[in-house]
C-alpha cells in the first residue's frame, strides 16, 4: 500500500486547528480507498503520527514513520519543515509544506525534494498587498499598512517582502510583534488605534488570531480592512468575537464551504459509513477543506508518479517525479468533484511553488460563512522570484549545494 | 494636554486594566502559596480546566464524548439542553471543589511536611494530568464562554473623554468588570486571611506543617478549603481570560503572565498581587509604548520578568511578601 | 544479598574516596560504559539514536548542568531553556564565522560562553532566593529568547530567523548535518556525556561541591563557616551554564540541526529539565540520568503502546500521555519524594539486606 | 496516684511498637509503657534512644517523617490512636511539644499561641483567660507578644511552643524535651507548671527529658530507653536511688556530684544492653 | 588583672594576653535593644562563658562576634587590631568558627561531608584541578580527609561517618556539629548551648571535648550554657547579661555570689 504519514497534532496549543485538518487529510484519503478502491488500485495509509506541534516529536513521528515508505511528508509546523528539510533531503523523500514552511524552497534547484506549491508566504504577503492595490485603484502611495505577526519564525516570514513591496508601492510598512501564545495585545491594539494605519495585515496562528479580531473590534478598526494570512482565517478564529468579526478578511489556498460534489462522496463513503476521522462536525470548514485539498494534491501527484513510472506501487522518489511533474488544471478539479477547489498550477523542477496563486475571502457573521470575493490571483513574482534566489542561494552556500535540475 | 501625553495616559489606563487581569491569576497562586507553601504550577490549567467545564455545563456537552464515540462507536456530543450562566457557575464551583478534595485525597495528604520543591514537582505531575485529563474530557476545540459579561469598547468613556480631551480613551468593558470582581475577591480574601482563625491556621501550615499538625490544625480540611478557594479564584480568571479569548489550552499559559506579578507583590500577601498587577501592567505596557518601537517590540514578556526583577533586588521577598526569615 | 558490600575494606582514603567505593558499583559502571560504547553503536539505526538516544544524553548533560545549580547548590532555575538557546547561537556563530574550527572544541566553547552568560544573570541570586529566584531566572529565559529572536546578527540575517547546522566532520566523520550517521552522533554525544558526568562527579564530591551543599543546606551556616556565598553561587551558576550551553550546543547541532528558538529553547524547555532532575533525585548525578530517561522515553514508549500496538487514535493517545506521566510523576513523589535516584538507593538498601526484612 | 499498673485508669497504652523509618531503619525495637490518668511519666534514655520517635508515633506524626509502626499497638483511653489523624487526636485532648521548637516563624508570638487555641470551641473569652495564664506563666513572652516567633531567642521560642500547647486545654500533654535551651530558674518553673495542672487539672503528662535530675523530681514513674528498648522502669523514686541510674543519669558517683572538669575519661561506656 | 599579662591557671593552663575584646557593644532591632553597651574581653587559651536569662543577648553577641550582625555602636577588637566591618566568610578565614543554638548542620550531608566543609578555610584547590581530580585536587582532599577523621576518632562519631545528618538524633548532630567547627582548627570557638538536650552523661563527655580541645589545641572558647553545673565547673571566667546588659563578669566563684546575678539568673545560690 502507499503510505501518507501525517503529521498532526490534536494536541497542545494548536490543537484546534489541527483537528480539522488532520481530519480532511485522513478522510480524503479514506473517500479514495473506499470509493475509487485506492490509488491506482493500490490502498492508500495514513499514517497519523502527534506531534502536538513541537520539533522534538516531529523528529521522533519523522524517524518512526519514515521506515514504513512514507512516501510524502506534510509536516504541518514551519519549525518541523526546517528540522525536517535535510533529513528528508538526505533520505530521499519529497516533503510538501504546503502554504508554509520554508518559502525559498520553492526553488527546486536547491531544494529538490521540497515542494510548497500552490503558495507561500512571500505570495501571500504580495496577495495581499494586491489586494489592497484592487481597492485602491492600484495605488498605494502615502498609506499606512500595519501588520501584526506572530513573534517566531513563520510570523517573520512575510517581513521581507513586504519591505520590497513597500518599497515598490509607496506605502508605510509598521512592524507589530506579538509574543506567543497572544492572549494579550492592548499595546498593539492601542498603537494602532493611535497610528491608524489604513490596513493591518496579520501573521498569526492559534488563540493570537482569536484575540486580534477581538481586539480590533474592540477598537472597532474596520474588519474590511484588516486582512490575515490563510492560517488566520479560520472559522475558529472569527467565532469567538462574534458579530465584532463580520467582515474580517483572510487570504485563500483554496475554496471555503461544502458546496462541492466531492463532499457528498465523503458523507456517503466517509461519514455515513462510520470511517470518518474525527467527530463529522468539521466538515466545510477552512481547516477541514484545506487538510482535504493537500491530500488531494498528494493523490493527483501519486497518480502522476504511477503514470511517469509505469507502476502502481510507487517509491518516494517516484513520488517526488510525480510531484514535480503534478498539474492542477480547472478540468482536473472537476472530475475530482472539486470544481474550482484551488486555483489551476503546474510544477516545474525550477519553480517547487508554483504561480503562487491566491485568493482572499470574507466572513460573514450573520451567516457564519466564509466565501471567496476575488478569484485565484497572481502574486508579484517579480519581488518574490528575486528574494527566492537569493535565500536559497545563501542556503545552497552554507550547506555545499550544487544548485542543479536534474 | 499634549498628545504624547492622552497616549501616554491611555497606556497606564489599560495597563492598570491587564494588571488586575493578571493579578485575577495570581491570586490563586498567592492562596495556596500562603497557605501550604505548595507553589502551585497547575493554577493555569486549573483555570483553564474550570472555563471548559463552565462551558461544558452550560452548552450541555457530554463530557468524554469523544472517548465513549471511539469505544462504543455511538455518536454522542451533546444533550441538547442549554444551562443558565448563573447555574453553570454554580455547577463549576461543585466541581472545582470536588477536585479540590480529590487533589487532597490522591496527592497532599501524602506529602505532608515535603520540601516545596517537592510539592511543587507534584503540582506538575498535576497539571499534566489535568492537561490530559481536560482535554479527553471537554475536546481540545476552542469554545466560546459568554456568560453575558459586556464586551468591547467603553462608549460613555470614549465619548467623555473625547469631550474633556478631544481624545477619547478606550478602556474595554471586559475590564472593567474584571477589575470590579478583582476588587471585591482582594478585599473579601484579604479580611479571611487576616482576621478569622481559619486563616491564621493557613499562615500555620505554610510556615510548619508538622507544628500545625501537632496543634491539631487538621492539615486535609486546610487544604480542601484552600484549594477550593484556589478553583474559585481560577474559575474567575478563566471566565475573564476564556471571554476576552476563548477557552483553548492557551488559558493555561497566562500562569506565565503572572508569575512576574506574584514576584513583585510577594508569595504571601493578597493585596501584594493586585498591586503587583497594577504595576507590572503599567510598566510593561508603558515599557511597550516607550521604548517598545526602538527595540522591535514584544517586549512585554521579557521586561515584566525583568522589572520584577530589579524590585526583588531591593526587596527580595516582594513588595507586600512575608520578610524571608534569616537566624541562626 | 544480591547488592553487598561486607568485605569491601578500603586501606586509604584516596581509595575510599574514588567515585564508586562500593566494587558491585563499579563493575556495573564499567559493564553499562562498556554497552554504551561497545555494543549500542553496533545496533544503532535513524530511529534509535534521532527519536530515542541523542535527546537522552543530550538532555542528560543539560539535567546535570541544572541539577548542580538547582540539586547541589539549591538554587531553582527556570532559565535553562534560555541558556541552551545561548549555546545553540554560539555554537552557530562559531560555526560559520570559523568553519575550520575543531567541532569539539566548537562545543566547548558555547558551553564557555554560556557560563559567562549564566553568571550575568546568576548575580541576582545573592540576594534573592528560593521560588522568588526561580521565577526571577525567568527573567534570563524570556530575555534571551527575545534577543536571539530579535537581533538578525544572531541568525546570521537569515529570512525567518531559524539556524541551520553546516556539515561538521570529527576524524573524517559527520556528526552535524543530514549526512552524519547515527552511529557518529551518537557516539560524539556519548563522548560529552562521559566526560562531563565524570567532571561533574569530581566537582561535586570535592571542596567546590561540598561548598555548593552547604550553600544548598544552610547558607548563613555555610557564610558563617567561610563559604564565600557570592563566589560559590557565581561558581555555580557558571559550571551549570556550562554543562547546559555545551547541551545547547549539541542539541541544535546534532540533534535536530535546524532550530528556531521561540519554539526549541521556550520556557517548556526549562520546565522539562527542572522535571527530570526533581524526578530523578535532586542533588544526584545518577538521577540526572535517570529522569531524563524517564522525560524522554516514558512519552516515546507510551505512544509506542498505545498508537503503534494497541491502534488507539493518536489524539486519545496523546491525552493519556499526559494524564499517564502526570499521574506517575506525582505516583513517584509519594513514594518517594527523593526522586529515583532514592529510590534505587533504598532498594539497594534493601538488597544488601534481602532477605532480611531489616 | 502514683501505680502505673493501675489499669482501669490507664489512659494511654504503648503496646510493644516497633518504628522503621524509611522502610529500612529500625528505630524502635518493642516498646511498652502505660500514662495512667492524671500521672506524670518520664521518658528517659541517652541520644538516639528513641524518645521522640515514641513521642511521634503516640502523636501521630510519624507519618510526614516517612516512619511507620510496623508492629504493636498504641491505645488512647483504648482507641487505637492510628485511626486518629493528628488533629482529631489533639481533639480528644493529646498534645504534643515538639523537640526543637517548631514555632510558626512568621506568626507573632501571640498568633503562635493563639493557634494553639485553633481545635477549641469555648469561645474567645476563654480563650483569652488561658492566653492571660499562659502570659503569667511566661511574662517574657508577654513583652515579646507582637514579635514575629523567627526572630526571638531560643529560649523564648521554647516557651512559645509551651505555651501553644497549653492553650489547646489538653489532657494529656507529650513533652518533648521541655527543658531544652531554657534558664535553670525558668526549668524549675516549667516542672512547677507541669505539677501545678497536674495537680490542679489532672492533666497527664508523657514527658521526654535529658534532664534526668528534674525529670524524677517530678514524674511519677520513669522508664529508661537505650537503643530502641525500654531497659529499665518503674516509680521515679526507685529509679533515683538505682545506682546506675545515679551513675549515667545523675551524675553521681558514691562521693557525690563531681566535677565535669574532673571526668578524665571520657571512653567508659556501660549499657545497659546494646 | 590587666590583660596584658599572661597567667597560669590551677590545673596547669596558660592564659595568654586578649585576643578579642568588645567595646560598647549595642545592637538593636527595631524597637528591640538586644544587646545594651556591653564591653567585655576574651583572652588567648580561656575558657569564656556567657550566661543570662532567655533572651538576654547572648546569642546575638557571638552572631556579633563573627559578623552576622553588625552592631549599630561599639567596636570589636580581634588580636589587637580594631575590626573594620567584614562578612562572615572573612571573619571565618581569621580563624574563628562557632556551632549553633539551633543546630545550623548541612541536613543533606553525611557527618564526614559536614567536618569536611568545616575545613574549607584550610583548602586551596581550584576548579580546573577538582574537575579532573588529580594531582593537588586528590592529594589535599586525602589529607584534609585524614584531619577530619581525627576529630572523628576523637568526637567517637565513626559509626555515623557516611550518615546523612538529618537523620540523627539531636545529641549527636550537636556532636558533629562540633566537629565541623573544630575542622576548622580555629583560634577562637564560640559554641552556643553545645549541651542543650543532653543528659549528664553526654554533658560529661561533650565537656570533656571542650577541655581537651582547649587543652590540646590551646583553642580559647567562647562558651553559652544554660547548666550551672558545667559552666561553673568548667569556664575561666563568666559573663553575666540581662536583658542585654552585662550583669557581672568574672570567676565562676565571684559570679556565683554575685546578688545582681542571683536576683536575675540563679535564683538560688548555686553549690
Ligand atoms: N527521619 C528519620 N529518618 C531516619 N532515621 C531517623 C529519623 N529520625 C530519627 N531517626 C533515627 O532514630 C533513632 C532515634 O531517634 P530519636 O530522635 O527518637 O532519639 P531521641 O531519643 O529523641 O534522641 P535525642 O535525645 O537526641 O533527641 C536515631 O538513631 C535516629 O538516627
Ligand atoms: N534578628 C533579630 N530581629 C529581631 N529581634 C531579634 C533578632 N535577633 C535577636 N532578637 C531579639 O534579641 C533578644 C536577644 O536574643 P538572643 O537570641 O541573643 O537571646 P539569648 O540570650 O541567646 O537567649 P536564649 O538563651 O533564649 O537563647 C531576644 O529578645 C530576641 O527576640
Ligand atoms: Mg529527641
Ligand atoms: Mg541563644
Amino acid at each position: 500500500d502507499l503510505v501518507f504519514p501525517s503529521l498532526s497534532y490534536r494536541t497542545g496549543p494548536y490543537a484546534a486547528n489541527g483537528i480539522p485538518f488532520a481530519d480532511g487529510y485522513a478522510d480524503y484519503f479514506t473517500l479514495v480507498n473506499e470509493r475509487d478502491g485506492g490509488i491506482g488500485g493500490v490502498p492508500a495509509r495514513v499514517l497519523e503520527c502527534e506531534t502536538g506541534y513541537n520539533t522534538e516529536k516531529g523528529v521522533e513521528c519523522y524517524e518512526s514513520t519514515k521506515g514504513e515508505g512514507a512516501l510524502v511528508y506534510q509536516p504541518l509546523s514551519t519549525g518541523i519543515t526546517y528540522q525536517l528539510i535535510p533529513k528528508a533531503s538526505a533520505d530521499g523523500i519529497p516533503i510538501h509544506s504546503m502554504g508554509y514552511g520554508r518559502t525559498s524552497a520553492a526553488n527546486g534547484k536547491v531544494f529538490p525534494w521540497v515542494f510548497n506549491y500552490p503558495a507561500n508566504y512571500w505570495n501571500g504577503a504580495s496577495h495581499a498587498v494586491n489586494h489592497v492595490l484592487d481597492l485602491n485603484g492600484g495605488d498605494l502611495s502615502g498609506k499606512k499598512i500595519a501588520l501584526v505577526y506572530h513573534n517566531s519564525a513563520y510570523g517573520k516570514e512575510p517581513i521581507r517582502t513586504l519591505e520590497e513591496l513597500s518599497a515598490k508601492h509607496g506605502f508605510e510598512l509598521s512592524l507589530l510583534p506579538v509574543d506567543h501564545p497572544g492572549q494579550e495585545q492592548k499595546s498593539q491594539w492601542l498603537q494602532i488605534r493611535r497610528e491608524k494605519p489604513d490596513y493591518v495585515f496579520m501573521w498569526g496562528w492559534g488563540v493570537m488570531n482569536q484575540v486580534a479580531i477581538q481586539e480590533a473590534a474592540n477598537i472597532r478598526f474596520p474588519m474590511e480592512n484588516f486582512v490575515g494570512i490563510w492560517w488566520s482565517g479560520s472559522e475558529n478564529d472569527v467565532i469567538p468575537a462574534g458579530d465584532g468579526a463580520n467582515g474580517y478578511k483572510a487570504l485563500a489556498l483554496h475554496n471555503t464551504g461544502s458546496d462541492f460534489p466531492v463532499f457528498d462522496d465523503i458523507q456517503k463513503y466517509v461519514v455515513d459509513a462510520g470511517k470518518a476521522a474525527g467527530a463529522g462536525d468539521q466538515i466545510g470548514t477552512v481547516l477541514y477543506n484545506r487538510g482535504l485539498y493537500a491530500a488531494m494534491l498528494a493523490v493527483e501527484a501519486a497518480k502522476k508518479a504511477q503514470e511517469i513510472h509505469g507502476t502502481a506501487d510507487i517509491t518516494p522518489a517516484m513520488m517526488r517525479d510525480g510531484m514535480e511533474a503534478l498539474e492542477i488544471s480547472e478540468e482536473s478539479q472537476a472530475a475530482l468533484g472539486m470544481p474550482n477547489f484551488g486555483p489551476t498550477f503546474t510544477v516545474s523542477c525550477e519553480n517547487h511553488g508554483g504561480p503562487g496563486l491566491g485568493a482572499v475571502q470574507q466572513w460573514d457573521a450573520a451567516a457564519q460563512t466564509w466565501s471567496l470575493i476575488t478569484d485565484f490571483g497572481p502574486s508579484d513574482m517579480e519581488v518574490i522570484g528575486a528574494l527566492i534566489e537569493e535565500d536559497s542561494a545563501a542556503y545552497a552556500a552554507e550547506n555545499g549545494i550544487e544548485p542543479a535540475c536534474s | 494636554m499634549p498628545e504624547q501625553l492622552l497616549f501616554a495616559t491611555e497606556v497606564i489606563l489599560n495597563g492598570l486594566m491587564a494588571g488586575v487581569l493578571y493579578a485575577l491569576v495570581a491570586l490563586g497562586f498567592v492562596l495556596i502559596f500562603k497557605a501550604s507553601g505548595v507553589f502551585n504550577y497547575a493554577q493555569g490549567v486549573m483555570a483553564l480546566f474550570a472555563a471548559m467545564t463552565l462551558v461544558g455545563i452550560q452548552t450541555g456537552q457530554v463530557p468524554f464524548a469523544h472517548l465513549i464515540n471511539t469505544i462504543l462507536g455511538t455518536e454522542i456530543h451533546h444533550f441538547g439542553w442549554h444551562v443558565p450562566a448563573l447555574l453553570s457557575i454554580l455547577l463549576t464551583l461543585g466541581v472545582m471543589i470536588l477536585f479540590a478534595i480529590l487533589v487532597e485525597r490522591v496527592l497532599l495528604k501524602h506529602l505532608v511536611n515535603q520540601e516545596p520543591i517537592i510539592l511543587f514537582m507534584a503540582t506538575i505531575g498535576l497539571a499534566y494530568f489535568m492537561e490530559g485529563f481536560g482535554d479527553l474530557m471537554w475536546g481540545s476545540d476552542i469554545k466560546k464562554l459568554d456568560v453575558g459579561l459586556p464586551q468591547g469598547i467603553s462608549e460613555t468613556i470614549d465619548t467623555t473623554t473625547y469631550e474633556w480631551f478631544g481624545y477619547g480613551f478606550f478602556i474595554d468593558r471586559l475590564d472593567i468588570a474584571a477589575t470590579i470582581v478583582a476588587v471585591i475577591l482582594v478585599i473579601s480574601l484579604t479580611l479571611f486571611s487576616q482576621y478569622t482563625k481559619t486563616g491564621r491556621a493557613l499562615r500555620a501550615v505554610a510556615d510548619d506543617h508538622q507544628a500545625a499538625l501537632s496543634v491539631g490544625i487538621s492539615l486535609r480540611r486546610i487544604w480542601v478549603i484552600v484549594w477550593s478557594i484556589a478553583g474559585f479564584v481560577a474559575l474567575v480568571a478563566g471566565i475573564m481570560w476564556g471571554a476576552k479569548s476563548g477557552v483553548q489550552f492557551s488559558l493555561s499559559l497566562i500562569a506565565l503572565k503572572a508569575l512576574p506579578v506574584l514576584m513583585l507583590g510577594g508569595f504571601t500577601s493578597i493585596p501584594g498581587a493586585i498591586v503587583g498587577g497594577l504595576i507590572i501592567g503599567v510598566g510593561e505596557k508603558l515599557f511597550e509604548f516607550a521604548i517598545g518601537p526602538m527595540v522591535g517590540g514584544a517586549t512585554e514578556n521579557w521586561f515584566a520578568y525583568v522589572l520584577a526583577l530589579i524590585f526583588l533586588v531591593f526587596r527580595p521577598q516582594g513588595l507586600f511578601g512575608e520578610k524571608i526569615i534569616e537566624r541562626v | 544479598m544480591f547488592y553487598r558490600e561486607a568485605g569491601d575494606f578500603k586501606t586509604s582514603y584516596a581509595a575510599d574516596q574514588q567515585t564508586f567505593p562500593i566494587a558491585f558499583d563499579r563493575y556495573r559502571y564499567w559493564a553499562v560504559l562498556a554497552i554504551a560504547i561497545g555494543v549500542v553503536p553496533f545496533f544503532i539505526n535513524d530511529y534509535w539514536a534521532n527519536a530515542v538516544l541523542l535527546p537522552f544524553l543530550i538532555y542528560a548533560i543539560a539535567a546535570i548542568g541544572l541539577n548542580i545549580l538547582t540539586g547541589y547548590c539549591g538554587q531553582v532555575s527556570l532559565g535553562t531553556g534560555g541558556f541552551m538557546a545561548v549555546g545553540a547561537y554560539a555554537s552557530y556563530k562559531l560555526m560559520t564565522a570559523f568553519p575550520d574550527l575543531n567541532f569539539v572544541l566548537v562545543v566547548l566553547l558555547s558551553g564557555g560562553v554560556t557560563a559567562a552568560v549564566g553568571m550575568i544573570f546568576g548575580l541576582p541570586s545573592l540576594r534573592i532566593k528560593g521560588f522568588y529566584l526561580a521565577v526571577a531566572t525567568l527573567a534570563a529565559q524570556f530575555f534571551l529568547v527575545w534577543l536571539f529572536n530579535k537581533v538578525p546578527w544572531f541568525y546570521n540575517y537569515s529570512a525567518s530567523g531559524q539556524i541551520n547546522a553546516p556539515e561538521r566532520t570529527i576524524f573524517g566523520h559527520a556528526v552535524t548535518g543530514a549526512a552524519a550517521s547515527p552511529t557518529a552522533k551518537y557516539l560524539f554525544c556519548l563522548f560529552f556525556v562521559i566526560l562531563l558526568a565524570v567532571v561533574a562527579r569530581n566537582l561535586t564530591r570535592g571542596r567546590i561541591g561540598r561548598s555548593w551543599m552547604s550553600i544548598r543546606d544552610m547558607d548563613i551556616a555555610a557564610e558563617i563557616i567561610g563559604v564565600n556565598p557570592l563566589r560559590t553561587k557565581l561558581s555555580a551558576f557558571a559550571i551549570s551554564s556550562f554543562f547546559v550551553g555545551v547541551a545547547g550546543a549539541l542539541f541544535f547541532s546534532v540533534y535536530l540541526g535546524a532550530v528556531e528558538v521561540t519554539e526549541a529553547f521556550g520556557i517548556q524547555k526549562s520546565f522539562l529539565v527542572l522535571f527530570m532532575i526533581i524526578i530523578g533525585g535532586l542533588g544526584s548525578i545518577f538521577g540526572s540520568f535517570a529522569g531524563a530517561a524517564f522525560m524522554v522515553l516514558l512519552p516515546v514508549l507510551l505512544k509506542n503502546v498505545m498508537v503503534g500496538s494497541l491502534g488507539w487514535p493518536t489524539d486519545i493517545a496523546a491525552h493519556f500521555e499526559f494524564i499517564i506521566v502526570g499521574a506517575l510523576i506525582m505516583f513517584f513523589l509519594i513514594v518517594e519524594p527523593h526522586g529515583l535516584a532514592q529510590l534505587w538507593r533504598i532498594l539497594k538498601e534493601k538488597l544488601r539486606l534481602w532477605p532480611f526484612p531489616h | 496516684m502514683l501505680d502505673a499498673t493501675d489499669a482501669q485508669d490507664t489512659l494511654l497504652e504503648v503496646k510493644n511498637i516497633e518504628v522503621i523509618y524509611n522502610h529500612v531503619i529500625l528505630v524502635l525495637k518493642g516498646v511498652s509503657l502505660t500514662v495512667p490518668k492524671g500521672g506524670i511519666i518520664a521518658l528517659l534514655g541517652g541520644n538516639g534512644a528513641g524518645k521522640t520517635t515514641t513521642l511521634k508515633a503516640i502523636s501521630n506524626l510519624l507519618h510526614s517523617e516517612r516512619g511507620e509502626v510496623t508492629k504493636g499497638s498504641i491505645l488512647y483511653r483504648n482507641r487505637p490512636v492510628a485511626d486518629l489523624n493528628p488533629s482529631e487526636l489533639v481533639k480528644t485532648g493529646v498534645i504534643q511539644v515538639m523537640e526543637g521548637r517548631h514555632c510558626f516563624e512568621h506568626l507573632t508570638i501571640e498568633e503562635n499561641l493563639l493557634t494553639g487555641a485553633y481545635t477549641r470551641r469555648d469561645g474567645a473569652a476563654r480563650v483569652q483567660e488561658d492566653l492571660d495564664m499562659v502570659y503569667t506563666y511566661f511574662p517574657r513572652l508577654k513583652e515579646r507578644r507582637r514579635s514575629q516567633a523567627g526572630y526571638t531567642s531560643g529560649g523564648e521560642q521554647q516557651m512559645c511552643a509551651i505555651g501553644r500547647a497549653l492553650m489547646s486545654r489538653p489532657e494529656t500533654i507529650l513533652l518533648d524535651e521541655p527543658s531544652m535551651g531554657l534558664a535553670p530558674q525558668l526549668v524549675e518553673e516549667i516542672f512547677q507548671i507541669v505539677r501545678d495542672l497536674n495537680e490542679k487539672e489532672g492533666v497527664s503528662f508523657l514527658l521526654a527529658e535529658q534532664n534526668t535530675n528534674v525529670a524524677l523530681k517530678y514524674a511519677h514513674y520513669g522508664y529508661i530507653l537505650e537503643s530502641g528498648r525500654v531497659v529499665m522502669d518503674g516509680p521515679a523514686a526507685d529509679l533515683r536511688e538505682n545506682p546506675d541510674v545515679k551513675e549515667f543519669y545523675l551524675g553521681m558517683s558514691e562521693e557525690g556530684r563531681k566535677s565535669f572538669r574532673d571526668v578524665r575519661s571520657y571512653r567508659r561506656r556501660k549499657r545497659w544492653l546494646s | 588583672m590587666s590583660a596584658a599579662e599572661s597567667y597560669v591557671t590551677a590545673d596547669g593552663r596558660t592564659i595568654g594576653a586578649t585576643v578579642m575584646e568588645m567595646r560598647n557593644i549595642t545592637l538593636r532591632f527595631g524597637g528591640v535593644v538586644a544587646i545594651k553597651d556591653i564591653s567585655f574581653d576574651i583572652r588567648e587559651g580561656e575558657i569564656r562563658a556567657i550566661i543570662g536569662p532567655n533572651g538576654a543577648g547572648k546569642s546575638s553577641m557571638l552572631n556579633v562576634i563573627n559578623g552576622f550582625y553588625h552592631p549599630q555602636e561599639g567596636e570589636i577588637w580581634f588580636k589587637g587590631e580594631k575590626r573594620a566591618p567584614m562578612r562572615p566568610h572573612e571573619i571565618a578565614h581569621q580563624g574563628i568558627a562557632r556551632t549553633f543554638q539551633n543546630i545550623a548542620l548541612f541536613k543533606g550531608m553525611s557527618t564526614l561531608d559536614n567536618i569536611m566543609t568545616g575545613r574549607f578555610t584550610h583548602m586551596k584547590s581550584n576548579l580546573l584541578m577538582q574537575a579532573f581530580w588529580k594531582g593537588p585536587a586528590e592529594r589535599e582532599e586525602v589529607e584534609n580527609r585524614e584531619i577530619a577523621e581525627k576529630i572523628i576518632d576523637f568526637l567517637e562519631i565513626q559509626h555515623i561517618r557516611k550518615t546523612p545528618v538529618g537523620r540523627l538524633p539531636y545529641g549527636l548532630q550537636k556532636r558533629v556539629e562540633l566537629g565541623r567547627a573544630l575542622a576548622a582548627e580555629p583560634r577562637l570557638l564560640l559554641l552556643d548551648e553545645p549541651m542543650a538536650g543532653m543528659n549528664v552523661e553526654e554533658k560529661e563527655d561533650m565537656s570533656r571535648f571542650i577541655l581537651d580541645v582547649n587543652d590540646e589545641f590551646g583553642t580559647t572558647i567562647a562558651l553559652i550554657e544554660h547548666d550551672m553545673g558545667v559552666v561553673m565547673d568548667i569556664s575561666d571566667r563568666v559573663v553575666v547579661m540581662d536583658y542585654g546588659r552585662k550583669i557581672g563578669d568574672g570567676t565562676p566563684d565571684e559570679v556565683r555570689n554575685n546578688q545582681d546575678v542571683i536576683d536575675a539568673y540563679l535564683g538560688v545560690p548555686h553549690d
